[in-house]
């Protein structure tokens, strides 16, 4: 595993604040009613889709969650698409048709926020199988939450994956609840790692508001399934800023205590302390990627304004191949 | 019986009132509390959410966690934990929070609940109710807006309601719960907010029976859940025309009102369905096919369905509402026959 | 082409020459090939079983284990495993080894494989082939004997075809393979063992195109699957009564051949539709409203649907047989429709 | 947990026999043509169902699966009525309309043989509910195999039963194959029972073949499920004597080796060797008890033979409950 070099801490503070950005943004908007339908933000959870992503190229393929924006940031999906997409327009990544809970790029190895929660473990193994057959040295990511971790596609996919040695990392945003109810009520392990040894695969838990943390544990798991030596599972301890979606009140988080100190981390500030600290990032390097970060957002809200909505001829469209 | 309340507090309110006849009712679902394990909505003995709709808060609270069972995300698990339940002497009501996750846990009601009665012998009982929610209109996406009852009907022993209003939710929510079968009980959520007029009191709306909203002679059209009201929009404009139409109500999904559909459509011969399921295998084709063999005498034109398209529900708004069925489009279909009439 | 194979073996054909055209095209399934890491079997590059049924029996020992994968038994898992890797550009043909277990694996197709191209706005396509077995008559009793082809194709985004012989059951599954979109491709179990001429060579059969089998002017029978042999048998019987029956087979259950059948109703005004599915919803239905609408001038008596009766299959044989539909049962359909027309 | 007296240690001889004599018979009469369908035959693993249902009463459930004679027998089904429901008799345990893959009998507590692999798993989840909710002592007992371990519903079961603590335990029979796949290839763990961390539940490995290791297994868990302790997973390790259904050639079988070594015992053999031994049978009364059984499964097949099929309006009866 490469050691983080200061190219990539540029790209890192940048996709972390385009993420920041975004989710910030998103929820300002939909708060005045121009975004319709289910949205939920990735605000808080950065230092794991970008961590990860920092170790991926166009080829390797990612699968997503309902909560999906920032591995769509992480992964190199375009902002002003991204943009349009929630906003239903048709010049959004998937013409306007999918929006903020199936926005997907294929061509960028992003196989789509997925609104069933748990939907994304078997595709990626079907990812997984995919690069191991062709023989290339491409791998599959598949991010999934603590709530997910419950559904059975967890259990079917990772022992497949375990005992066809595939190269997934299956990467666990574990962020304390899902929805409304906390891992500590739903998940019969203390751990979602603690589940690894069930599929004889390695599994560690990590902090997951420390990029450098994300980054490592990643960057070790990817470079194993890439020499074949199979999947990893890695839990990453989170919080989100935003409630499950827009509009929840969240009444279930604590307003003091371990958890609230731990909701109060930022891990852009972290990471921009760190990287400062390690020269990786001037300080003045890291303002102008804020700035430019900023603006690129802007940008984006400004493209999916102006855009159209889809053609009503659309509607019939793209249902089958031909 | 003034009082009116939202769709949605109608529901609530039969789930406490059937929860307060019968202590062998108990709900499972996600959320549908919400909260467990939380210190500080323990000490309040509070529910965080009540459902993702909030259609049962409070139950928590009033029946406590043992009734109002938070589960994990394991659709499979719990639906069928009902299944079990049922078959063991509970009267379960799970949620499935959108009709679309059936494809989490479909084998519980395909080959578990449905069967075991006829598999067993007649020895199994199994009075279950999933409530479940269906339908587009609400930017949900593919994901999320399905309309699946249909799916739910055609599978032998399984009954299927869907409600269009305050006072039958209520009714058949009750009826379904006192059924001693698989009860798919299946809300519009973009009927959430409706109003109607609602009795306080406990009582019940039989399964199986569609209900006349406007009688007519000219047309009859039958509808499922919220498609009622695009009927009666189009009746009113007809009425201009000084067509009668009669609209029915079917409530029941599986087994449909044979018996009340087939006397309209004897009365007017003319017959459109309106549903806003996929277009195909669903039940506007079964009332038209069932219509097209029974009524054929007494038919005096085409047997009409309006459906959503075949293709999946767009997110974008424009293209939703295009997908839905519309009073616009019925009244095409309208027109074919009515030209008809008119000759 | 006088070389006559079983339809089973006429199916492993399709699977071998696909498999030889085209490395991208994998199989999975439970027990494909049998014995994964059983050493003695290794040694022999063997297969135990070739598949429950021995469809897939000796594609392992040509192709090997890379190509032909057991799966744990994860129907989820490895049917959304196809969906992933027909998204990233392979060409799986995943066994659901009976269309009962779709109840374990259905979110694949419902939410994930038929919508992602939709969904994505057109830039996925999922180039895969769900084989699978469906139907009554092997006494597999009520979780395994189901026929769902018409469930799997009420969703948009999925085409299901459903041979009945041999040969449009290699030409099929090679038009399946090769298409990019899910394809289901259900087999009837008590089929496997007809024969029939097969040519030797790569041919295709065109999905979404039904067959006339024998023409007729007086009535229609449309057949899905093996009910083909049940209307052949009627068509016989009642042209002794100088009734000429036209017997068309779907072969393609969605989309099917508006064409064919509308233009064969509009011959004999009559129309009979056998399906062995369930019958609520389901493809006989889904003709029979069709035709009901837009042949409806054409008619000259009720459009009559001979399917299972609402049950569950039952185990025992006599039952069984009793379930399915019958000659027996068509002809008394048939001569409700015949009285009328002998007047 | 009470010691094995002889009483018991009679009751499980006769349930031992009863089930190798019955899947004895059934294999000689399938093969006649007799039975029609799928039979899977439980012979080989008599150890596992009646070790663990020697702890349980009609008041006690449990789940099945598509092998599920010997679950049906060791719970107190009756034999005539078993075998006229393989045959598919009017008089059989479900009316002939359920058959040997649907065989149950709620009355006895046993909830279904059943069809769908992994399909068992919610439904003793359901039962453990319903016996926690109504303040019972009472238990539900999993049995499930190697292969079913592998389904989504093992997982979410188990998790479920180990976050509400429920009276259920979940009894693995491995039994090496599902189907003709090995449990060495099919699951990333090497045991069944490596999963029960996952979950946080007490789980052990059990020599199968071993009536009073499972006895003992089974009534710890059992005694811990009663008192509210929660669930416990146990995997016994067993084999059995023929193919996976009757038909199967069984190539993937060992002819030599460790597994064919084990799959030589015969655990019946074994057990009245120990409860000879110690005294807990006579020689002389488990002869006699060899021979009832014998009687009471000729008798058995007698009633089924001379049983009526189902009368044709059976047909549309029992689809629903009024
Ligand atoms: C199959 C399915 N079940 C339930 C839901 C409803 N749902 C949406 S998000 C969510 C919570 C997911 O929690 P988690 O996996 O922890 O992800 P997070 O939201 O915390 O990122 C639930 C229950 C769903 N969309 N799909
Ligand atoms: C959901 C489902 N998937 C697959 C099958 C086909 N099938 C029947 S038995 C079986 C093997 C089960 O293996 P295991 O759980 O080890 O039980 P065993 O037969 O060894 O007792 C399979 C795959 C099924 N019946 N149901
Ligand atoms: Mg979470
Ligand atoms: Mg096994």
């Amino acid at each position: 595993m490469e050691k983080l070099n200061k190219e990539r801490a540029a790209w890192i503070y940048k996709k972390m604040n385009d993420i920041r950005n975004f989710e910030n943004e998103v929820h300002e908007i939909f708060a005045t009613g121009s975004i319709p339908g289910f949205v939920h933000l990735y605000a808080g959870e950065e230092a794991v889709a970008v961590g990860v992503c920092a170790h991926l190229t166009d080829n390797d393929y990612i699968t997503s969650t309902h909560r999906g924006h920032g591995h769509c940031i992480a992964k190199g999906c375009d902002l002003n698409q991204m943009m349009a997409e929630i906003y239903g327009k048709e010049t959004g990544l998937c013409k306007g048709k999918g929006g903020s809970m199936h926005i997907a790029d294929i061509d960028k190895g992003m196989l789509g926020a997925n609104g069933m929660v748990g939907g994304g473990f078997p595709i990626a193994i079907g990812a997984g199988l995919r690069n191991q057959y062709l023989k290339t040295k491409d791998v599959a990511v598949c991010f999934f939450g603590d709530g997910a971790a419950n559904e059975g596609t967890f259990h079917e996919s990772i022992n497949m994956a375990s005992i066809w040695k595939l190269p997934v990392v299956f990467v666990n945003e574990n962020n304390s609840f899902g929805e409304a109810t906390p891992q500590w009520y739903a998940s019969g392990s203390k751990r979602i790692a603690d589940r690894g040894p069930a599929y004889g695969i390695p599994s560690e838990t990590v902090d997951g508001k420390d990029l450098m943390a994300v980054y490592e544990a990643a960057g070790k798991a990817i470079e194993r399934a890439r020499n074949g030596e199979g999947p990893t599972l890695i839990e990453c301890l989170t919080y989100r800023n935003y409630g499950h979606f827009e509009g929840d009140e969240q009444k279930y988080k604590a307003s003091s205590g371990d958890e609230n100190t731990f909701a109060k981390r930022d891990c852009i500030k972290e990471f921009r302390q760190y990287a400062v600290d390690k020269k990786l990032l001037s300080a003045a390097g890291a303002n102008k990627i804020e700035k430019s970060s900023t603006e690129d957002i802007e940008h984006a809200i400004k493209f999916a304004e102006e855009s159209e909505v889809p053609k009503p001829e659309t509607l019939y469209q793209d249902v089958f191949a031909d | 019986m003034a009082r009116r309340i939202a769709f949605m507090k109608a529901i609530n309110e039969a789930l406490d009132q059937a929860m307060a006849k019968d202590d062998k009712v108990i709900l499972l679902g996600e959320d549908i509390a919400g909260g467990a394990k939380v210190k500080q909505l323990e000490k309040e003995n509070e529910d965080a959410w009540g459902g993702v709709f909030g259609v049962t808060k409070g139950l928590m609270p009033k029946y406590g966690r043992k009734r109002v069972i938070d589960t994990p995300i394991s659709e499979m698990g719990y639906m069928g934990a009902a299944v079990g339940a049922a078959a063991t002497g509970l009267r379960p009501v799970p949620e499935l929070m959108f009709n679309d996750f059936i494809g989490f846990s479909l084998d519980t009601i395909l080959a578990q609940g449905s069967k075991m009665r006829y598999m067993f012998g007649g020895k199994a009982r199994i009075p279950m109710t999933v409530r479940t929610t269906h339908g587009a209109g609400a930017s949900a996406a593919a994901q999320h807006s399905g309309s699946y009852y249909g799916l739910f009907g055609s599978i032998p022993g399984v009954k299927v309601v869907v409600p269009s209003n305050p006072y039958d939710a209520k009714g058949l929510l009750l009826s379904a719960i006192e059924d001693d079968n698989i009860v798919v009980f299946s809300e519009d959520k973009t009927l959430y907010g409706l109003k109607g007029e609602v009795p306080e009191d406990y009582y019940k709306v039989e399964i199986g029976k569609a209900k006349i909203k406007r009688e007519g002679k000219d047309l009859t059209i039958v509808t499922i859940g919220k498609m009622l009201y695009v009927a009666l929009d189009v009746a009113d404009q007809l009425a201009k025309d000084g067509i009668e139409t009669e609209v029915i109500d079917l409530l029941t999904v599986a087994p449909w009102d044979q018996e009340t559909v087939i006397e309209s459509v004897k009365k007017t011969g003319r017959l459109i369905v309106i549903d806003e399921a996929h277009p195909h295998n669903n039940t506007a084709k079964d009332i038209a096919a069932v219509v097209g063999d029974k009524a054929f005498d007494y038919l005096d034109g085409p047997i009409k369905t309006v459906c959503a398209p075949n293709t999946p529900v767009p997110f974008a708004t424009n293209l939703e509402q295009l997908y839905l069925p519309s009073p616009k489009r019925v009244l095409e279909t309208a027109a074919e026959l009515i030209d008809d009439l008119k000759k």
